[in-house]
């Protein structure tokens, strides 16, 4: 119900600025997820959003109210703005029970007693929760907390949720459970939601809508699948979990394919280019270590390699190698649900491995907005999954 | 309201209070007064001294006689009184009727602070004596001397004068309030006064006292407490008041006094009279209270002083004033007083 | 969106801002009118002699001869000596103390907090009046008793440097106690079990490891003590002249109290060394902690269980009765002694009720009961409520309110009581206006309310640290405005830590005897200064039993308070609300 | 080098026990994992270990030295036994920096400046804090905080390092890097290695060995491998992440093969039995949700089976699906990769299914120590990954 646009927000802290004019519109009904590494902005974004911040330049419409425009000194402070937030310390109040903590916006809103019980009632069962009315918050788990919180927070219908790294304190299961939660409460009470995360999965399960921050800025947005397949930058590969990324040149482009050769080595790798490249210009290839199979069948060329196994780490339903190639060292994916016990590639081995081209990407270097970043990138060469 | 019938209707009273002693003019203004103070509702007399409490003996008698009036007593330091006093009269928040203290009142030396009185009490031709334009008025002497602990000393080997202290018997033994403050410090400035007894003790004689060892008790007024209390064998330069008070309670203490060779002293009791003090009236009554006959028996038997009327009794058991080798009473200039109270300052830091 | 909607949002965003600044102002004025202002009246009465209603001239001769007068000198090197000693006693002794209560097996450890707490209620006057009971040179009962074993005549002169020491540092290690014990009990114990890991010793453990961990609880603390020292005033009155020994405090109510005329010049000029003294220590306390921050280093907490001692435990819980017994029992025996007996100190005359019976019909004394409980009621609330506001302030905001309102609550931290007391009185001379207010309860309220400052917002700190902004935050977006928000829930959930901070602020105002000298009407007597009247007029016995009386009174009102606290607690319980106890004075 | 055994620990707290009898053999060199839920015990195992907790009973010996025996009243203190911890707050010193807090342990140990100074260098190289030495620990990122608390317990050259959960407030990339690093420095020094952890994937990856408990009790012991394919129970099936673990009774045994009717259907799936099944008997059949594949041979039987897909949840390179089978709600994952975009299955679509019967278990009821577990982990029917 509620739409939101934001036009050159700023904020500075002291001299520092935090945010550096950020634009921004999000739909009614939107499950927009701000994603980004520590520091880059995300909850000042969402505080500002949230009148808990004060803008230093910029304008907020919401539900087409003005409720910041520093120009012409407008501020509607967050008790005024309808709006709810979900803490990522959950910031319950400890001195209600359940249900008290529940029914506080509802009593803010001077909402009848008879009405808010039943509200009350409502979300808690939306949550899962019934039957803990009376239990004082302290007295429960994390996620029940959490689910308190998330109930508080919808209570009294606003119109725009904002989440606030709402998971980060939960283990993997309960997190899963929980996001499952809260995207279901999402289309139940059509509500827009804006979520903050720093975890690539969760932003990309919940989510219509990723938009990539960093330092301050937007550095991409599209929805979930568009960033996983076609990032449009190193920057926003590697927080989407490309584990190899390599700097090239272009030396040969094919409509929307292009093939690099990788800086140092022999190698040419193909991909799709996610912005326009020409012959000879810098750019990255990118591909996940799922996309790299063993490749029997013998043919040489672009994308196709030979390397010697340097680590095997047995993960379950696949390992993941290290490969060394013409002095690369690649991050290699396999599962074993292909392969023999006797088959699973050993430190020492050499392998012939292909490059998935419809998979891996070609990054322009002019998308890289961020200055830098490639040097800093060598400390992200392994990633977890 | 009207003033509780006295027992007895007398010649001295013409209206409801009879006034021991008093003549039927005098009478019949202490009437006026004390009407006057119980019309206005200003009943309470503040009173403002170092030892006000130890007066309260003698305020009892007073109040019994005017029995719709009533004190409070307040004890300061004499430098706190002025503040105050000075304060009160800046800010005109006036509280303090009535400055109740020993020889150094300076509250009297300023103009604004206290108010002539006029005392119309006493036996017939007296005026008592005066300083500071009026302003301070002399009403009775208190006497300083020895206690010793009876438990522990036997009558016959406690010191006698100032002499014996010096004996190295009594070496550590002696305690003393704060030799800058309070009376002492105008005992050793009588001794070594050239108009005082300098050739029979001098500053020689401070040197060799101090010498001693001499313990200080703070407040002074404790030192009969801890002579009492089996502390110290003996205490020096004690007011008769406060050895009473504790010897009352069953104390074995004895006091000294007079003191063989000399060196007796005798602090002047002097008040002065707040001006705008809030229960004026009430104030100019006590004030020529004193005086009276009644009022100075009363300076004698509870508080312990020699009044100052010609007539005046002394406390129980004491020679007349006349027979006692005195030092001179204290002198209130600060600037005469400067160079012994330095030297006495220097002397007795340990 | 329609023009007026905007407009309104508009109007109110500007209505919103001119009311912030007007209160904020407000409030800038107000405390530039009750910290700020009186304190400047120091500097200027360092130049100026006599009262501010009186016609002298600016002088700096009272400054010159502050600075050269010998007793100055004396006067700081005394001071500065008790202050290193004794702070550095009490305050290790807190800190081990401390540590043995938070994080130890020690037996007895239970009981530190409760008797630390009790140790509380002994004002510095009762204390020192015990103890010179129990300890002057020539028949102190110690001394006494020493001589029936065969010890030396004499063998404890309390009326000496180690006595003075003593009775300061033990005096003030309960304080130190409570103020370090929250950082204890918080503390990760974890960083212990890494030292032990490490093959360190238990010793080694407390000396490189347990004490410098919770380095800003311990200098905080100290800086506090050292300020406390430096104001102590009681006992070094009461047996500094009899050792010779002269402190700031003292000195100061010397010259305005002794010296006739009083002489305000060298006070303030003494005044000012302290203050400039204890602005040092501040700074050095800052410059140590800077660029370093302890806050815990973890999300989870790692278990808070005790440590477990060998036999040594039983050399703690010995020090805990031997400070129990020197601190509180024994003072405690000879007060009650004194107090039936009819000559303080005098055994054979035997004893008897007599002087509980004069307090209680002397209406003047009991009197004086009623004035102080109304006093303390009053003034520990007013005290907490401001500390309150004032660390909200601090904690909340930044830049120059920050900045200002921090400074402006320091201020009494550096100023002993009778300074302060002497500050206010020139402040409300010099304006005619506020000379109304001379004389009046009000002004001594206010005074001792600001005195009490220092203590009160250590608690206020203590309690609003734990309050997650967020939580405030999450009020704002439910809808609520900020006095709801401050309502609801900010005063709610430091209630608990509101009500221990009252009653100790309440405590502290009951001992303070600076502020009453100078300040009290004379027809309102708090007991502190009923006490002193007496010790003065020589019947320190009736002072004991006045002393018993209000000791009786506030174990009444603690027990009360306890009790009522259990049951709101077993009711929470019931309700399953976690309850923070009064040992939260602590932190 | 330092070889422990335990037998017969036991911990209780006040009267409740914590530890049931342990029985442990950790070969030196070794890299053990205790696994298990919030709880069970692994702590308290390890404290015990480390000589911060005294255990109520049990003899525990270390490189041939006895630390504990409560028979014999032998107890050497944590100071005296020569070990290191990582403790999962770190419990880095605050007041001390980098270096400091990592040459504490030899200044106790009395090495000489010279060669502490060098051992201290060598530590922070071997966790790449080179340069970080003069470093306020306050002033690091939490990662980095990791990693001086790994070379501060190493740093002595203990024989015998436990780590706390020393993971757990790691953001994934993170930890999968300091993972590496534990293990690598583990071969490196050839120290013997005691880790807690509740994630299995950790335990996986890191260790020789994993130890699963449950309530104090050890449920089973074995390498990763056997462990993940091979779960005894269905306690351990579940932490190992099968997200389907169905009830049924045994039909058929053929070889260590058994077939079992899902109760309340018509359902029949094989399994390797991983422990003796009789017909008859109360068994469960459990499998990951990889190892059901959409089958279009159109064949029936055992393993085979149709369903309604109720939910998908995109998930970048898979996707998940809740799919309704005779009644039964079942967890299945699809690798997009084998798919066309259109033939990803939709809420609504009908689905046949076959499931591996080579990687899905049957467990034995007997083998379910824990009771009353089964009832209890309807909780946990959906897993994340
Ligand atoms: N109150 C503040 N004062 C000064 N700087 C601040 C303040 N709040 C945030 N910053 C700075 O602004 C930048 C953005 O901070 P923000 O909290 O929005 O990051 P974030 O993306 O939410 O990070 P995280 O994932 O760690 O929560 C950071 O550099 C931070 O240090
Ligand atoms: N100091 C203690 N006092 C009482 N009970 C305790 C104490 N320490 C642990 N316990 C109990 O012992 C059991 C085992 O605790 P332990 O800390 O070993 O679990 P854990 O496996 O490490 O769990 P987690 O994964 O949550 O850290 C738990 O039931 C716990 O509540
Ligand atoms: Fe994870
Ligand atoms: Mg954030
Ligand atoms: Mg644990």
């Amino acid at each position: 119900m509620t739409e939101v646009l934001v036009s050159g927000l700023t904020k500075q802290y002291g001299g520092k600025s935090a945010l550096h004019g950020i634009d921004l519109k999000i739909a009614s009904g939107e499950f927009v997820t701000l994603l980004g590494p520590s520091g880059c902005g995300k909850t000042t974004t969402l505080r500002c959003l949230a009148g808990l911040e004060r803008p230093t330049t910029g304008r907020i419409t919401m539900a087409d109210r003005v409720v910041v425009d520093t120009d012409k000194k407008v501020f509607v402070p967050a008790d005024k703005r309808k709006v709810g937030m979900v803490f990522q310390s959950y910031a319950l109040w400890p001195h209600l029970s359940v249900a008290e903590n529940v029914a506080y916006p509802l009593k803010v809103a001077r909402l009848g007693s008879q009405d808010r019980q039943s509200r009350v009632q409502e979300m808690l069962q939306a949550v899962g929760l019934a039957g803990y009315e009376k239990r004082p918050v302290t007295a429960l788990s994390g996620g029940q907390q959490q689910r308190v919180a998330l109930a508080r927070a919808m209570a009294a219908r606003p119109g725009i949720i904002f989440y606030d790294e709402p998971l980060s304190n939960l283990d993997s299961k309960l997190r899963y459970q929980m996001g499952q939660q809260v995207r279901a409460l999402h289309n139940q009470f059509e509500t827009t939601s804006v979520y903050v995360t720093h975890d690539q999965e969760e932003a990309i399960t919940l989510s219509d809508r990723i938009i990539v921050m960093s330092e301050g800025n937007i550095v991409q947005d599209g929805a979930p699948a568009d960033l996983y397949d076609r990032p449009k930058s190193a920057y926003v590969a590697d927080f989407m979990g490309f584990q190899n990324i390599l700097p090239g040149t272009v030396e040969a482009v094919n409509g929307n394919v292009a093939d690099i050769r990788v800086d140092g080595t022999s190698l040419v790798l193909s991909g799709v280019a996610t912005s326009a490249v020409q012959v000879g210009e810098r750019a990255d290839v990118a591909f996940r270590a799922a996309h790299a199979r063993i490749d029997e069948s013998g043919l040489t060329g672009a994308g196709r390699l030979e390397g010697v196994v340097e680590r095997t780490t047995y993960l379950g339903s696949a390992v993941n190698l290290l490969v060394r190639a013409d002095g690369l060292p690649l991050r290699v994916r396999v599962e074993t649900s292909d392969l023999a016990p006797e088959q699973i590639p050993a430190a020492g081995d050499t392998l012939r491995l292909a490059v998935n081209p419809a998979r891996a990407v070609v990054l322009s270097h002019k998308e890289a907005a961020v200055d830098g970043y490639l040097t800093t990138m060598t400390d992200a060469i392994v990633s977890p999954r | 309201s009207t003033p509780a019938a006295p027992d007895e209707p007398d010649a001295g009273s013409s209206t409801g209070i009879e006034i021991p002693g008093a003549t039927e003019d005098q009478a019949a203004k202490f009437n006026e007064l004390y009407e006057a103070a119980v019309e206005s509702g200003n009943t309470d007399i503040v009173f403002y001294g170092p030892s006000a409490t130890t007066s309260t003996a003698l305020l009892k008698v007073f109040t019994d006689r005017f029995p719709e009036l009533s004190v409070t007593l307040k004890d300061m330091a004499d430098a706190q009184i002025l503040t105050t006093m000075q304060t009160e009269a800046a800010t005109g928040q006036r509280v303090g009727d009535l400055w109740w203290g020993g020889d150094s009142i300076q509250a009297a030396m300023e103009a604004d602070i206290c108010t002539p009185v006029d005392v119309f009490s006493g036996p017939d031709g007296f005026t008592p004596p005066t300083a500071q334009d009026d302003r301070l008025i002399y009403f009775a002497y208190r006497m300083f001397g020895f206690v010793y602990n009876s438990d522990n000393v036997k009558a016959a080997d406690a010191p006698k004068g100032w002499n014996d202290l010096l004996d190295s018997e009594w070496k550590g033994q002696i305690a003393m309030g704060d030799p800058n403050a309070g009376a002492l410090r105008h005992i050793f400035t009588g001794m070594m006064r050239p108009d005082g007894h300098a050739e029979q003790f001098g500053e020689a004689y401070v040197e060799k006292l101090a010498a001693q060892d001499i313990q200080y008790v703070d407040p002074e007024r404790n030192v009969s407490a801890e002579v009492a209390s089996g502390r110290f064998p003996v205490g020096a330069g004690v007011f008769y008041g406060y050895y009473l008070a504790q010897k009352e309670k069953g104390a074995p203490l004895e006091f000294v006094f007079p003191l063989e060779g000399g060196g007796n002293f005798l602090s002047r009791s002097s008040l002065c009279v707040a001006k705008d003090g809030p229960a004026a009236d009430a104030t100019e009554l006590f004030v020529n209270w004193i005086f009276t006959e009644e009022g100075q028996q009363a300076l004698a038997e509870k508080d312990f002083s020699y009044g100052n009327t010609p007539t005046a009794p002394g406390p129980e058991g004491m020679d007349s004033l006349d027979k006692i080798d005195k030092l001179p009473f204290a002198n209130p200039d600060p600037d005469f007083n400067k160079p012994y109270f330095e030297f006495i300052e220097k002397t007795f830091t340990k | 969106m329609t023009a007026t909607d905007f407009e309104r949002d508009q109007r109110a965003s500007l209505r919103r801002s001119i009311t912030s600044k007007v209160l904020w102002g407000l409030f800038i004025a107000v405390l530039a009118l009750i910290f700020i202002y009186p304190v400047t009246m120091i500097i200027l009465g360092t130049f100026r002699d006599g009262l501010p209603t009186s016609p002298a001239p600016f002088t700096l001769q009272g400054f010159v001869d502050a600075f050269t007068s010998e007793m100055t000198w004396t006067t700081l090197s005394h001071s500065s000596i008790l202050v290193v000693v004794c702070g550095a006693i009490a305050v290790s002794g807190g800190a081990m103390f401390a540590w043995v209560g938070a994080n130890t097996n020690v037996p007895g450890r239970k009981w530190l907090t409760p008797l630390m707490v009790i140790n509380l209620f002994i004002p510095p006057l009762f204390h020192t009046m015990g103890w010179l009971m129990l300890g002057n040179k020539q028949n102190g009962l110690l001394n006494q008793l020493g001589q029936l074993i065969g010890l030396p005549e004499g063998f404890i002169n309390i009326q000496s440097w180690p006595g003075l020491i003593m009775l300061l540092s033990l005096g003030y290690m309960p304080f130190a106690y409570l103020l370090m014990l929250g950082a204890f009990k918080n503390r990760d114990q974890a960083l212990d079990e890494a030292a032990s890991i490490s093959g360190a010793s238990t010793m080694r453990t407390f000396f490189t490891i347990t004490l410098p961990s919770v380095g800003p609880a311990i200098t905080g603390a100290a800086l506090l003590i050292a300020v406390l020292v430096f104001q102590a005033f009681d006992s070094p009155q009461m047996i500094g002249r009899q050792a010779g020994i002269y402190v700031f405090s003292t000195q100061i109510y010397r010259y305005v109290r002794d010296s006739v005329p009083a002489e305000y010049t060298r006070a303030f000029a003494l005044a000012l060394i302290l203050i400039i003294l204890v602005l040092v220590l501040f700074l050095v306390q800052r410059s140590l902690l800077r660029g370093r921050s302890f806050t815990t280093l973890t999300g989870k907490t790692s278990r808070r269980e005790p440590q477990e001692l060998g036999p040594v435990r039983w050399v703690f819980t010995a020090l805990i009765a031997i400070f129990m017994l020197l601190n509180l029992v024994l003072p405690l025996i000879a007060m009650i002694i004194g107090s039936m007996q009819k000559i303080y100190g005098v055994m054979n005359l035997g004893l008897s009720f007599d002087n509980y019976v004069t307090i209680l019909s002397d209406p003047k004394l009991s009197a004086t009961l009623t004035t102080t409980a109304q006093l303390a009621i009053l003034g520990g609330f007013g005290s907490m409520a401001v500390a309150l506001l004032t660390t909200y302030v601090v904690a909340r905001r930044g830049g120059f309110l920050k900045a200002y309102t921090s400074f402006a609550v320091w201020i009494p931290w550096a100023l002993p009581g009778l300074v302060l007391a002497l500050a206010y009185m020139f402040a409300i001379l010099y304006i005619p206006a506020f000379r109304p207010l001379y004389g009046t309860a009000a002004l001594m309220t206010i005074v001792l309310i600001v005195a009490t400052i220092p203590v009160s917002s250590r608690i206020a700190e203590g309690a609003l640290a734990q309050l997650s902004p967020e939580l405030e935050e999450a009020g704002a977006i439910s809808g609520a405005g900020r006095m709801r928000v401050l309502v609801s829930i900010v005063l709610r959930l430091v209630l608990p830590s509101f009500l221990a901070g009252w009653f100790l602020a309440a405590l502290f105002i009951i001992g303070n005897l600076a502020v009453p000298l100078l300040l009290a009407p004379p027809k309102v007597t708090p007991v502190s200064m009923a006490a002193y009247e007496l010790f003065l007029s020589g019947e320190m016995s009736t002072g004991a039993a006045l002393f018993m009386i209000i000791l009786a009174a506030a174990t009444v009102v603690v027990l009360v308070g306890a009790l009522a606290f259990k049951v709101f607690a077993r009711w929470q319980a019931k309700r399953g609300h976690a309850t923070t106890s009064l040992s939260h004075i602590a932190s």
